[in-house]
């Protein structure tokens, strides 16, 4: 059974990165997650081809992107300026907010009671 | 007044069912957690057995001691902090009591003073404390063990990490509660209370 | 140059511990930085035992903890409990404020001046 | 009128200074950042010079766009989308106008709209406002240049990662202004503004 909102985690560390889709994967297992961190040789950083692939390569219409650090966001709005999904950017705590996420997308609670949930955790402009 | 050795059955006994059960724990934790309960806890309790097994028990404090810090050493989620706070605080106050309630109720306070949980906050606190009360008043049974047990099924829970779903946390029994509803079963099987 | 004030970050994950380190690193070259992640066998959960002992291996006497959800925070508070050290727990955004308080540290801000930022990403209880 | 020659000439002397001063960047990162920003520029210069080797260019827009692509693809940090943004922007502008001053103000709305820091924020975009508006005069000097990137120095930052130093961000020169200076720097050596 696959949900209607797909999520990706945008990290500038690849082992952040992965090490938070594992934590995820364990309380949403039918929520698809996609991880992207670090630069394309594996550096502290973030990669705008990775990213802008991952946001396309969902088969959810809608995605759901969390970052840990302002110049993710900038690759983030900068691919979803280019793609057909439906991106929704969330300035909340990285790891608190996309767990958070994970379970509600999974237990199938609506789009609005999750959002009004994160909004509690928006920490960043 | 209890013996160390029927304390020990208990004890078994408890490792025993968590480890029987363990897929039904995770079962209840993957509805409103991450599903590990079972998991976690057999590892404890395997734990608990390979260290009881090797030692001999001159006093309760000690033997509780021992279970509560191999708790939290292996248990690695909540539970772990948790039931060894309880066997932690039951080491300490085995040094001026035997009584089995007085003991427990340590326990229940430990549990609150590590999770800052209430009650009707769906935790295995809502086990703990009817029975605990049930145990003051000498007439702990199955009854009470199983009917608070399945109250927690309509609580919301505001504590741990089935507290982020909110109100699809109701309908579930909560895995903690089912874990510590099998210790205390468990204490009735062992027949502590008759000692 | 060492700080006065050491980090210890916890994770659920190793991998988050370890990718938040290298993050912290690259800000906070003189801080001391420990993370622990995940349980002993690399599971997710939170391991007592290296928690504790990672705490009580400062140095530095102050010593600033930070962890991503509530059950590391138990364990955080059990080490407390039997350690030295002057330990300070935040309920902050994990990654966020670990990687604010890093590089204030390393920029030797007054404590105070950093507790205050670090209230405003207080998402806890 | 620019001509794409002298253009090919800019970028590639802009380049070359990233790449001498990648140290000099870098520290200055390091003083209120995460100490990368020569290193993130130099790999964009060279994947910049590798990309523009390879293409002959019809038209400034295409030229432009390639750059941008490149730089977003490739510098890993917050430069990235900023500078990508700004030759994306310009490139957009190219198709209307080859009046250098009109290109570049269209550069820094890109800058602006990606990063949404205004003047006095202590970014590239304190030392994109002054030289804009010089150009627009047709009046860009080395000195305009110097003057606006020694300005960040007394600024404090309120955008990027130096934002996080608060008040402790003062009396630094902000690393993407000064990335900047280069660029404008370039511009004036390759006599683009003599065209
Ligand atoms: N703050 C708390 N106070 C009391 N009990 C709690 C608290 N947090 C969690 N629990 C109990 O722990 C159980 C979950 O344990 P477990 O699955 O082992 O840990 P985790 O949630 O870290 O995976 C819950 O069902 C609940 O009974
Ligand atoms: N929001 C922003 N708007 C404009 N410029 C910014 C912004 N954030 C950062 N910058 C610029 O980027 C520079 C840092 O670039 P770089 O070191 O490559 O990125 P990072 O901070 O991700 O490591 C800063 O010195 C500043 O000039
Ligand atoms: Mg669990
Ligand atoms: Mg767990
Ligand atoms: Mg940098
Ligand atoms: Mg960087």
């Amino acid at each position: 059974m696959g949900k209607e909102i797909g999520m990706l985690v945008v990290s500038h560390v690849n082992d952040i990165a992965n090490g938070l889709s594992k934590l995820l994967d364990q309380v949403a297992q039918d929520v698809t997650i996609k991880a992207i961190g670090g630069t394309e040789d594996g550096e502290v950083g973030t990669d705008y081809a990775r990213i802008q692939e991952a946001m396309d390569s969902f088969e959810e219409d809608k995605v759901w992107a969390f970052y840990d650090l302002g110049s993710a966001k900038m690759n983030l709005e900068m691919a979803m300026e280019s793609s057909d999904k439906e991106v929704r950017l969330f300035d909340t705590a990285f790891i608190e907010s996309a767990y958070t996420a994970a379970s509600l997308i999974q237990a199938a609670v609506g789009e609005d009671a999750i959002v009004t949930q994160l909004d509690e955790l928006k920490i960043k402009e | 007044m209890v013996e160390i050795e029927s304390l020990k059955k208990w004890i078994e006994l408890y490792g025993e069912k968590v480890t029987e059960n363990k897929e039904h724990l995770n079962q209840l934790d993957s509805d409103i957690g991450d599903g590990d309960h079972g998991s976690n806890l057999t590892r404890g309790a395997a734990a608990v057995k390979e260290k009881v097994s090797e030692s001999e028990y001159e006093n309760l404090s000690d033997f509780f001691k021992d279970i509560g810090m191999t708790l939290v050493s292996k248990v690695g989620g909540a539970s772990g902090p948790l039931y060894g706070s309880a066997f932690i605080s039951m080491a300490k106050q085995a040094k001026e009591s035997d009584d089995l309630a007085v003991l427990l109720e340590a326990g229940l306070d430990g549990i609150q003073k590590r999770g800052k949980a209430e009650a009707g906050e769906k935790t295995m606190v809502d086990e703990w404390i009817p029975v605990v009360e049930a145990l003051k008043e000498n007439n702990l049974t199955n009854k009470v063990i199983e009917d608070s047990l399945q109250k927690t099924k309509d609580m919301k829970a505001t504590k741990g990490r089935a507290s982020y779903l909110g109100d699809r946390s109701i309908g579930h029994i909560d895995p903690g509660a089912q874990s510590s509803a099998y210790l205390f079963e468990s204490l009735l099987e062992a027949g502590v209370l008759n000692g």
